[in-house]
């Protein structure tokens, strides 16, 4: 379809499965073991990347037709919102809590509002990363 | 422990592995062929790190592993991109 | 809380403007008028002396606090701002045309409001510093009103910089008297009164405050900004810079009586520099021409007569300064609105343009009577009292022996020329002969208001006027242009004269208070000079009766001398005036002084920027590591923070020594890569050995991260070079390299040194063992490092995610505002 | 029987991984170097994978998927690095070693030696 190798563009599609489901991993149990919202975000971005380099603007842009911009606005937003969240049951700001849910499946999950406020830096690493380099590319 | 007598014999080839990469990573006439050392370097490394996984029988540094492959082969695709065409993401070119 | 209810409703006002328009004005006035009320009932409990005193924690670990103190001082000076601001806010109604900006003219009038109250109720210092610069900043927008005046800009910008200058070395000040009583508290520090004195800060402490209260106060030095904020609209200038404002700094002294007072400096420095103000001030009112400027040099000449007399610090001499205090804002507040009715309605504020408009305005014409006379001092009205009591004040002042003579002749040169600008002011203006103001004189200073210009000989045949307000008003406001034209033209006819009511019935209640309070002096000497004197004393104040007369005594002797030669003055007015002008030389004023100071401040800064900005990122790093290296390097040095001994090192296996060396290696080769791709390549090499160090050490967390961030600057790099012009290695100096080798191998040694010295000093236990014990506990998660992260740190992640955020748009908006190759703009 | 199974893949690993090093250091220009790269290395790092694996796998009772993710990925990725590596290498002509005895690819690819010029090889184009 283009002059990129095709090759590439085959291992790309697989690859990027591997990659974003290894790093909603990491995201997930970032609070138990390595892992968290920085290294998560990093490997999306480095799976759009991926994409990127194999495919050309035109084809990513369609494929994730998600301003980027977007996200870092919705992770910041979320960040600070679990932040203020605290406040609301007059706790410190920025003070997190957490319950132990047992779902059938999963056994002891642990949901915390540490979580969300990963997802929030998640949101906003790839969010920013993406930008920058979608700009710098499009250049 | 005739196991973690190996992980030794086999961390220190692979140091003298990555020693003779770097050789050619700072010899190497071309662009491409340092480039290439280094993805060589790369996978020593994985290789270093699996076998310190094997050694301190811990399962933290498979994250490493995963990671350092992706960001290895990603930055040799954009290098090689970069070498060929001078420009990483391409409008479009079809 | 009083204090912060003007607050609220200034946030208010944006919404109900456009709902209520014009009449907005009334429903602003009723806060400044509903306080009032509230203060006058709080009159008789302090008059017993016990204190309204309300506590609220603000940043208690720092010993500040929201806290308000109500003693007779601050209680005089409430009432005064919250009376005046009423008259002000009714005035301004008829005063300012419906076009021209109400919304933030309220707004800005109701947060001045609330600052001096906060001022002059706050009992914590930081919290009075806190108002008081709200005060600037307030007066700064008002002056600055028409901002599309050159003047005006010019102005707020000149005060604006003065009174905070003043206010920056008041908290010095104030910082000075932490460190000799250790609170911020001023009703502690007046209890520790005693130490004050005595401690080697009390100088300073006591000149930076001072500086603080001279140029918000515009005494003599820094008196310079008063004129210039004339520009504002007069209602402003009536409030701001006649009754309340100036009089924070007044204030401020009269507060710090009791603890800074008391000394031969405090005597010296306040009462020369007050009598010096005084004679100047009123000495230059005589030479204006413009009735504003005329107007700003008494105040600045009163104010002046008040800081000599707290400088005389007798307890008649405080309880003068207060009472004058009360005079001097019924007298020049209503002095400033017939200013702006004589100027709204004429178009004109030139003294010599003016004349005779007493048959066109009676009533304003008795009102500038009522106050000019009270101005002068002379018998029935409230100010001949206070003027009799300062100038009973200045004999028995004691001090030197030649004060003994210098202080009452300085106060009789200061209250002839008083008199005289007075006389001008009242009998030229209204009943000198009738002169032609046709107005067409374009004063630099006068307003330009909406105002329907009266040729003052030509009738000019308006509809008849409607009665009080200003629906007649027949054609828009040209407030837009600078100057001032008159559209209103010169149709003969009969001219309907009459006082735009809107605007003198304030003026006239302000007025008549002179005249009440002359005769009556006992109505106010309990409830509120006694008070107030003796809050600003510190202790109880017995003066013998207020009273117009007191026999013959010298006083009365020197009024009558100030009467004699005050009509004097008058009447040859012209030639005194010429004489005063010969005086003043252009060169060496103040003014100029001001101007050339901050031209030559904005050059030097322009000077140090040219400097560093050399455009080259290299300049920046080399200046950068410089600059760390001198900071660090001597405070280790003078420290001597650097020790060798005692370090605890982990045993380093050959594994670690290989890999150190590859990354030295890797790290000089850098150097001498041919090409800049080469470069980054072996940089990598560095960032894997990093990598390998960390896992070598079983971290993970680092490890991960370590990667990313190599992975990321490598993409970053490749990205930015992709643009970068293929010059393969930049020819650079020899000395420029000379340069670079030093500044890298002096700023790696300093780390290393710092490193090591840092691992050896065991001052406080390692954080981690806290991290370790309740990280599971608290954050509920065994990861320590992403606890920490998300956790017990998260406002740091917060504030770091932030950061990513704001880079993020930053290169977007780089990379999409750049002029495109074609020069089409993005 | 861990330990034996374990030592034998790691032994096979370091073999392959030591040749695919000395191959990128003796190889006479880059397309040899690439060969070595490119096949040695990724086979001995799936070995040493399959190590981590069986040594995992057996002492913990169950397979252990993640790491078999991981070797697979890496025996996925590697050779394609290797491959656009060598494919730029040979667009911006880097000189081949003179034994070469046939250059299958000429004027196959864009840009490369013998190909159609069309299009300029300069290192910027015109954005």
């Amino acid at each position: 379809m283009n002059q990129g190798s095709i090759i590439l563009q085959t291992i790309a599609r697989q690859a990027l499965y591997v990659i974003m489901i290894f790093s909603f991993f990491l995201l997930g149990r970032g609070h138990n073991e390595p892992g968290g919202g920085f290294i998560a975000g990093l490997l999306s971005a480095a799976a759009v990347v991926v994409l990127y380099l194999a495919f050309d603007l035109a084809f990513v842009k369609r494929a994730l037709p998600i301003d980027y911009k977007y996200l870092i606005a919705l992770g910041l937003l979320m960040a600070v919102g679990t932040g203020v969240g605290g406040m609301l049951f007059s706790e410190v700001f920025l003070n997190q809590s957490f319950r132990y849910v047992h779902l059938p499946f999963f056994g002891k999950l642990e949901l915390t509002t540490a979580f969300l406020f990963d997802f929030g830096v998640w949101l906003v690493v790839v969010g920013g990363t993406l930008t920058v380099i979608s700009a710098i590319g499009e250049e | 422990m005739m196991l973690d007598m190996v992980v030794d014999v086999g961390l220190i080839a692979l140091s003298i592995a990555v020693v003779l990469c770097f050789y050619r990573v700072m010899k190497g006439p071309s662009v491409p062929d340092r480039a290439l050392a280094l993805d060589t370097i790369t996978t020593n490394f994985l290789g270093i790190i699996l076998l310190m996984a094997i050694r301190l029988r811990s399962e933290l540094y498979f994250e490493v592993v995963l990671v350092l492959a992706i960001l290895g082969f990603l930055g040799t695709t954009a290098l090689a991109k970069f070498i060929a065409k001078g420009v990483i993401i391409d409008r479009d070119n079809n | 809380m009083a204090v912060l209810a003007p607050f609220a409703l200034a946030v208010l006002v944006p919404f109900l403007y456009p709902a209520l328009g014009r009449r907005i004005g009334w429903l602003v006035a009723l806060l400044p008028f509903s306080l009032f009320v509230k203060y006058l009932s709080l009159i008789p409990p302090i008059m017993q002396g016990e204190p309204i005193f309300i506590n609220q924690a603000w940043i208690p670990s720092m010993g500040i606090n929201l806290t308000i103190y109500l003693d007779g001082l601050s209680l005089l000076f409430s009432l005064l701002i919250t009376g005046i601001g009423t008259i002000i806010t009714v005035y301004s109604i008829s005063y300012l045309g419906a076009e021209e900006a109400l919304g933030n003219f309220y707004v800005y009038i109701l947060l001045f409001m609330g600052a001096m109250l906060g001022t002059v109720q706050s009992s914590n210092l930081v919290t009075l510093y806190v108002f008081w610069e709200l005060t600037s900043i307030s007066s700064f927008l008002l002056i600055g009103f028409w901002f599309h005046r050159e003047e005006s800009k010019y102005g707020a910008l000149k005060s604006m910089l003065i009174t905070v200058f003043g206010g920056l070395a008041m908290i010095a000040g104030f910082l000075f008297l932490y460190l000799i009583t250790g609170t911020f508290e001023i009703r502690e520090i007046v209890a520790q009164a005693g130490k004050v004195p005595g401690s080697i800060y009390y100088l300073p402490a006591l000149v930076l405050i001072l500086l603080g209260a001279f140029t918000k106060s515009a005494q003599f030095p820094f008196h310079i900004w008063l004129p210039n904020a004339m520009e504002a609209p007069t209602p402003i200038s009536a409030y701001l810079h006649s009754a309340t404002m100036v009089k924070a700094g007044i204030y401020l002294m009269a507060r710090m009586t009791p603890v800074l007072g008391g000394t031969l400096e405090w005597f010296y420095i306040l009462s020369f520099v007050g009598m010096i103000t005084l004679v100047y001030g009123s000495f230059m009112a005589i030479r204006q021409s413009d009735l504003k400027a005329m107007l700003a040099f008494s105040t600045i000449s009163q104010l002046g007569l008040i800081t000599f007399l707290l400088g005389i610090n007798t307890k008649l001499a405080v309880a003068a300064a207060v009472f004058h205090i009360l005079n001097h804002a019924t007298f020049k507040g209503s002095m400033f609105l017939v200013v702006g009715i004589v100027d709204h309605e004429t178009g004109t504020r030139q003294v010599d343009r003016l004349g005779g408009l007493a048959r066109l305005f009676p009533i304003t014409a008795l009102v500038m009577m009522l106050a000019s006379a009270a101005s002068a001092g002379l018998p029935p009205f409230n100010a001949f009292i206070s003027k009799e009591m300062f100038f009973e004040a200045t004999l028995h002042a004691g001090g030197a022996p030649f004060t003994a003579w210098l202080f009452p002749a300085a106060a009789v040169v200061g209250s002839i020329f008083t008199f005289v600008y007075s006389a001008v002011m009242a009998l030229k203006v209204f009943f000198g002969p009738l002169q032609a103001g046709e107005g067409h004189g374009h004063g630099s200073h006068h307003t330009h208001d909406v105002s329907p210009t009266y040729a003052v000989t030509h009738g000019h045949d308006a509809p008849e006027r409607a009665h009080g307000h200003r629906g007649h008003d027949t054609h828009g406001s040209d407030h837009g242009s600078g100057h001032h034209d008159h559209e209103a033209g010169h149709g003969h006819g009969g001219g309907h004269h009459g006082d735009p009511w809107g605007m003198v019935l304030p003026a006239l209640a302000l007025a008549s208070l002179t005249l009440i309070i002359g005769l009556f002096p006992g109505l106010v000497e309990y409830s509120l000079v006694l008070p107030a004197a003796s809050g600003a004393w510190g202790s109880a104040v017995k003066i013998p009766h207020l009273a117009l007369w007191h026999g013959f005594n010298p006083p009365l002797f020197m009024s009558a001398v100030v009467v004699l030669l005050g009509l004097l003055g008058y009447r040859y007015f012209y030639r005194l005036r010429d004489v005063v002008e010969s005086v003043q030389n252009a060169r060496f004023n103040l003014n100029v002084l001001y101007d050339r100071g901050v031209d030559g401040l904005v050059k030097g800064a322009r000077w140090l920027t040219d400097i560093q900005m050399t455009g080259y990122l290299r300049d920046y790093l080399v200046f950068i590591s410089l600059f760390f290296i001198a900071a660090v390097g001597y405070t280790v040095w003078a420290k001597n923070g650097l020790k060798f001994t005692g370090m605890d090192l982990a045993p380093v296996s050959v594994y670690e020594y290989v890999l150190a060396g590859v990354m030295v290696v890797a790290t000089l080769a850098v150097l001498w890569m041919p090409n800049r791709l080469a470069a980054i390549l072996s940089l990598g090499v560095v960032g894997m050995g990093v990598t390998l160090m960390f896992i070598l050490f079983r971290a993970p967390d680092l490890a991960l991260t370590q990667l990313i961030v190599e992975a990321v600057s490598l993409a970053m790099f490749l990205l930015v070079f992709a643009h970068l012009p293929e010059l393969k290695k930049e020819i650079v100096s020899r000395s420029e390299k000379a340069i670079n080798a030093v500044v890298a191998v002096a700023s790696g040694t300093l780390i290393t040194m710092l490193l090591i010295s840092g691992n050896a000093t065991r001052l406080f236990d390692p954080i981690s063992r806290y991290y370790v014990e309740n990280s599971y506990k608290l954050g509920g998660g065994d990861n320590i490092v992403n606890v920490i992260l998300v956790d017990f740190r998260g406002y740091d992640t917060m504030g770091e995610i932030t950061v990513v955020a704001v880079a993020a748009f930053s290169v977007y908006a780089l990379v999409k505002l750049r002029p495109g190759k074609g020069g089409k703009q993005r | 029987m861990i330990e034996i199974t374990t030592s034998i893949l790691i032994i096979l690993g370091i073999i392959f991984l030591m040749a695919g090093s000395l191959g990128v250091v003796r190889m006479p220009d880059f397309y040899g170097r690439m060969h070595a790269a490119g096949k040695a290395s990724t086979l001995g790092v799936t070995f040493c994978g399959l190590a981590a694996l069986a040594y995992f796998s057996l002492s913990q009772g169950h397979l252990h998927t993640k790491l078999l993710l991981i070797t697979l990925f890496i025996f996925l990725t590697s050779p394609v690095a290797s491959h656009m590596m060598s494919r730029a290498a040979y667009m911006t002509r880097v000189p081949m070693w003179e034994g070469t005895i046939m250059d299958e690819m000429k004027g196959k690819i864009k840009g490369g030696p013998g190909g159609k010029q069309d299009k300029p090889k300069a290192k910027t184009q015109g954005k």
